[in-house]
């Protein structure tokens, strides 16, 4: 059918550090040594930090999680674009980003063990917690970016993640439109880690890419190796500006892969070949940053044994500290259901304890 | 004093917290330049722009999603969901996170906001703007569902829901927006959330309900107080949870008889609920069973058919007859 | 940042018929004369059957109802396209479509005043009743299409209209997703008719057009003149004949304008100036059509004449016949909740009789 | 005969059902080459194909919609939440649409489906993923709410809501999924939706539950009769909507005293509408208030506090036992 043309519109992807640590010099961000090996100790921590919680998990104790093992480039990188002000918006698979805004290594062991108290920490106040719910956590995000727009607070953004699953939910449709019609800054990264679940992201969308969902929106949209953390640094912090001054939001798809388990329950075995697995450990996001920095000059064995050491150490007393805490107030439900006192729930409380008491 | 609508009281009450507090923002579709399809947001984009009164795109998951977000950082967003029957697709946001982020960081962070709703049958509406399904969000831990029966109260109650530091579902019975007025102080008033009222004293029934039925159900009252004498007390619930069990008990102690009347469908409604609490705090007063004259449990009909669903007051009038005569 | 370009779209808009009834050849398409007059027809009658209700909404004869004046072409085109084969997932304001389908005139105005009859035809099992919710609707096209290709229907496709407001909701997105990943016989029609209720399509979403929703799907997308039925009409041919033939889904953009009120009981006065009311109705697709009709020798007065006669008396006898139902049954709502029988059903029923007698 | 755990009963339904008829398929959320979360849709992939056990993308909403055009268009699918505490991003869907078709068309376009979900907590999962939610889907009209108690009844009310004519919300306590087992006749079985089942005889005392709470209702009922030789009937209620209104009654009238035990939240539970029930129907042969024993009305607690908000066999037994000394 021979019609006008009304639209044309073009999808780029960026790749900066390559499989084997090489950089692209035209495009490598003007990063200081500090913030390099603060990126690339983020990054190891939270595969430690994985690997440790993988191994109390099987132990019996931990409950059930989801190891973030292969997307630390795709979680560290933006995260590093973040400052204090900005707020971070996370799903469930971004430990590195969360210990980098300051949660304690013990909250997520917390939390895994089924406290709310792995929710709350001192520096929290702009950090959301885990959300479970796929795609609802978007929404939030646009809506702290509304009021951030309302109070004209300036030079703050939001970070919200969501995986490549969480694009199929009506809410993240609804979110890149809010964000969009309200020109709020808020960047959007798909950690599009090839699964989810048993799903493979070819049949999760039709689309050739998730960044192109941006077009959607008449947003700036982009693809990047989500394994490369100079990548990922560097497009969250442009979309991260542009948001800051008033560009509104953007569309960042980070492809990835999970090279473990969706979570400890799951046996990636039935869906998936061991070789797949194999071609994405060459791509780890790890060595090659490691590669990188060495060929910097910023690193060699020495250094990168004290901060193995120094890692263990940190999560050895984390887990010591997390395995003495007790205390936990059984009625503490009571305490927060509302933030106002009522009859209802005074008696039920007292029923609860009296019961605790019968159990006793 | 002036004498106004329950949509007049509302907007009152909105135009009041607006101008106390700059947190307070009001959203949803059609409620700036149109001024909401009920007319409740009247003057408040005039008075207080674009940027506080928001017309939203058509998404109710994605406005109570972002109101959460909104309300996460420090506002107040006060969202209408056009009619409730369009508002369970609210309902994940709501009870996935809404309700759930005070007790998910204990405490730490909050989300205050409301969510307004006309609901209800009665007004000859289309295909899902009648239905009366408060009791979905009451049966939801961490949600507050403030009901008002009138004008005066409406102001007092959204007063307080806008000042209230949980998210607050709003329901107004759409019938009573405009079918009569009541004096509404010049001051504003500040309803308490979880109180029920008395709306009229007596010692032989007692008769509970809440929104558009608290009508038909006073005039029932009346009916049968003048035609036989009987002194018929009338609980008017206002707010559905936390439900204010000890006034229903202590009302029912005292009477020994007691009729509930619901609008919505019949099983697990508000009224089983109401029957669940006399039969915890007062059973061994009741003479006998509790009456609940309620809607059915068939899809709600079209307008058509719909008087003959919802309780009328000859059938409420019937209900206390049989109960008195029990 | 200089990035590899992945991916490149391009977006076109279809006119066939202008403003002044004048048609690019190049474009017509090849309509006997027949289904050209069925198609006018269809369009007009629409247009009087609404005047009409309207009318009788103004003298409480029937209840609220939303107007599709103006949107003739958009909605009489594509219908114009179906075999009985095919379904119609309507939304609200599709009239002229229900009745090509074989919807009585009776029965919008059963519906409209509040009785299920109104839904009940014969011939009725392809066609689905009038959908309130928005957007709900696309996700039972896109079950019927996914029932279609299991049962290798050949040659009968699902076509389903929204309007613009309709697109915000995330239900229209994973409508669009699961019909391009199951790759199935479905066409979705966005009535974009510039507003929904008091919001301008401007406000509604950020992107210049609704049809490049498509690309985020990678499913055929295009945008027509919504008043132009040859375009909309061609349009919708050839994506359901390429969804019949297994390529799966598309969206359609039909950009038309509602001229009268939202519905009965709306006032659009509030929100938009009687100028642009003015404008649109110069693009009204009924003259223009008319006007292509008479440029083919198709037309004539006498023709107009006694088409509007015709449609007078069917619209006055459906009218008449409407006003004469009734023994609608009281208890039919029992009968209808379940397909089973249940006690406590026909106890309710039971006490809802009574209750009747009591009242009389 | 052959001894089975509730996941191989219902995975056994499914087979059955497959095979019979070739317009039921299965879909939702790794219900493929995975076979579900908990297994429950074992083999189903590799017997039926793709096409039939459908892997489908991550929006429930868009699971359950394009389930209802399915079963518009007459198949009859089976659609599986991975957990219940993610169904309510399709309770628009079912609530606007799978519930009304039937309504809307007077009988002629209907919408035969089941949407399957684990529910109730006590497996030490994250948040939302224990969560006890009946109430919400058994409010709705035109829709049938089943929950079995053990494998047998699993395999055979999977069978009729299969088979059901209208939308069935199974609901499989997960609790129960794995931890017994029991013996299912070779033959299919067909249960019959809207019926509740005396699982225990006795005269002295009604315990109704469903559900989950069934094996500590019954632990306690055993404990009681054999310390103090109380006779505990027990009704195991199997449908919650319709609820078998009479069986709970004709129970009641003959005991005089009654439990209900509910894990979820306590205000409009299922457990209210039993109450309500039995005061339209039996009031006036109770001998002590029908004792409630059920979850708390706050925000369902992480896994690490959850087992003292769900009831267990010491507070049932006590509950019990009050209410016989009333
Ligand atoms: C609304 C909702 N549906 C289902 C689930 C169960 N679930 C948890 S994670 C997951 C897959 C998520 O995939 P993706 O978004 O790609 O994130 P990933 O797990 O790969 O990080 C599913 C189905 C959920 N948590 N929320
Ligand atoms: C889910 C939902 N929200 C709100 C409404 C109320 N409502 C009815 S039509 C309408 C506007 C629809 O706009 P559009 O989709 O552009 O269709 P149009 O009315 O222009 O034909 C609204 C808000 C509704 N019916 N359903
Ligand atoms: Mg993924
Ligand atoms: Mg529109």
């Amino acid at each position: 059918m021979p019609l006008t043309e009304i639209g044309r519109y073009s999808l780029r992807r960026l790749e900066i550090l390559d499989e084997n640590g090489e950089v692209d010099p035209a495009l490598e961000p003007d990063l200081s040594a500090e913030d390099l090996v603060k990126l690339y100790r983020a990054m190891l921590l939270a595969r430690e930090d994985d690997q440790r919680m993988f191994k109390m998990q099987r132990q019996g104790r931990v409950g059930t999680f989801g190891p973030n093992t292969g997307q630390e480039a795709a979680v560290c990188g933006p995260a590093l674009a973040l400052s204090p002000r900005d707020w971070l918006v996370g799903s469930f698979r971004e430990l590195g980003a969360r210990l980098m805004r300051g949660e304690p290594l013990t909250h997520s062991y917390l939390f895994h063990n089924g406290y709310e108290e792995g929710n709350v920490f001192d520096g929290m106040e702009r950090t959301l917690p885990i959300s479970i719910i796929v795609g609802a956590q978007t929404l939030h995000a646009v809506g702290i970016a509304y009021a951030m727009k309302y109070r004209t607070e300036k030079d703050a953004a939001v970070l919200a993640f969501i995986g490549d699953g969480g694009t199929s939910q009506g809410d993240f449709h609804e979110a890149l439109n809010f964000a969009s019609v309200w020109q709020v800054p808020v960047v959007f990264v798909v950690q599009n880690n090839g699964w989810a679940i048993s799903l493979p992201r070819s049949r999760q969308a039709h689309c050739a890419t998730l960044a192109q969902r941006a077009i959607a929106y008449d947003i700036p949209g982009v693809q990047v190796d989500g394994n490369d953390a100079l990548a990922t640094y560097s497009a969250a912090r442009e979309a991260l500006d542009r948001a800051r001054s008033g560009g509104g939001p953007s569309l960042i798809e980070a492809v990835t892969y999970r090279l473990m388990m969706h979570t400890t329950a799951d046996d990636p075995r039935k869906y998936r070949t061991e070789e797949e697995v194999e071609q994405w450990w060459k791509r780890d996001p790890i060595p090659r940053f490691r590669r990188y920095l060495e060929s910097k000059s910023i690193w060699d064995d020495a250094k990168q044994a004290a901060l193995e050491a120094g890692i263990k150490e940190e999560i050895d007393e984390a887990v010591k500290k997390f395995e003495s805490m007790d205390g936990f107030k059984p009625d503490a439900p009571f305490d927060h259901v509302f933030g106002t006192r009522h009859e209802s729930i005074e008696e039920q409380r007292a029923a609860f304890l009296a019961n605790l008491e019968g159990e006793a | 004093m002036a004498k106004m609508t329950m949509v007049q009281a509302i907007n009152l009450a909105l135009h009041e917290e607006m101008e106390r507090d700059d947190s307070v923002i009001v959203m949803g579709e059609d409620v700036g330049v149109d001024e909401g399809v009920f007319r409740v947001t009247a003057g408040l984009h005039e008075a207080f722009g674009s940027a506080r009164v928001l017309d939203t795109p058509l998404a109710e998951s994605g406005i109570l999603g972002t109101a959460i977000g909104m309300a996460l950082a420090g506002l107040r967003p006060v969202a209408e969901m056009q009619f409730s029957g369009f508002s369970y697709l609210m309902f994940p946001q709501l009870e996935g996170h809404g309700s759930r982020f005070r007790s998910r960081t204990q405490g730490r962070m909050t989300v205050p906001l409301v969510v307004r709703m006309p609901y209800g049958g009665g007004v000859r509406a289309l295909e899902h703007h009648s239905e009366s399904r408060e009791a979905s969000y009451a049966h939801l831990p961490g949600v507050k569902v403030v009901i008002p029966s009138g004008p005066r109260n409406a102001r007092a109650l959204m007063a307080a829901a806008v000042r209230d530091p949980d998210p607050v579902v709003f329901m107004e019975p759409k019938r009573s927006y405009r079918v009569f007025r009541e004096e509404v102080p010049e001051e504003p008033e500040i309803g308490q959330i979880g109180r029920a009222r008395i709306a009229r004293e007596g010692s032989d029934l007692t008769l509970v309900s809440w929104g558009a039925m608290m009508r038909p159900v006073l005039h029932a009252a009346e009916e049968v107080t003048s035609s036989r004498g009987a002194s018929i007390e009338v609980i008017d619930l206002l707010t559905i949870s936390p439900l204010d069990g000890s006034a229903i008990a202590r009302s029912v102690s005292k009477t020994g008889r007691c009729v509930v009347v619901q609008e919505a469908p019949r099983s697990l409604g508000v009224a089983s609920e109401v029957i669940a609490q006399i039969n915890d705090r007062a059973l061994m007063h009741l003479e006998a069973p509790v009456n609940r004259i309620t809607g059915y449990d068939v899809v709600t009909p079209y307008f058509g058919r719909e008087m003959g669903y919802i309780p009328g007051p000859g059938r409420i009038r019937r209900g206390i007859e049989e109960t008195l005569d029990f």
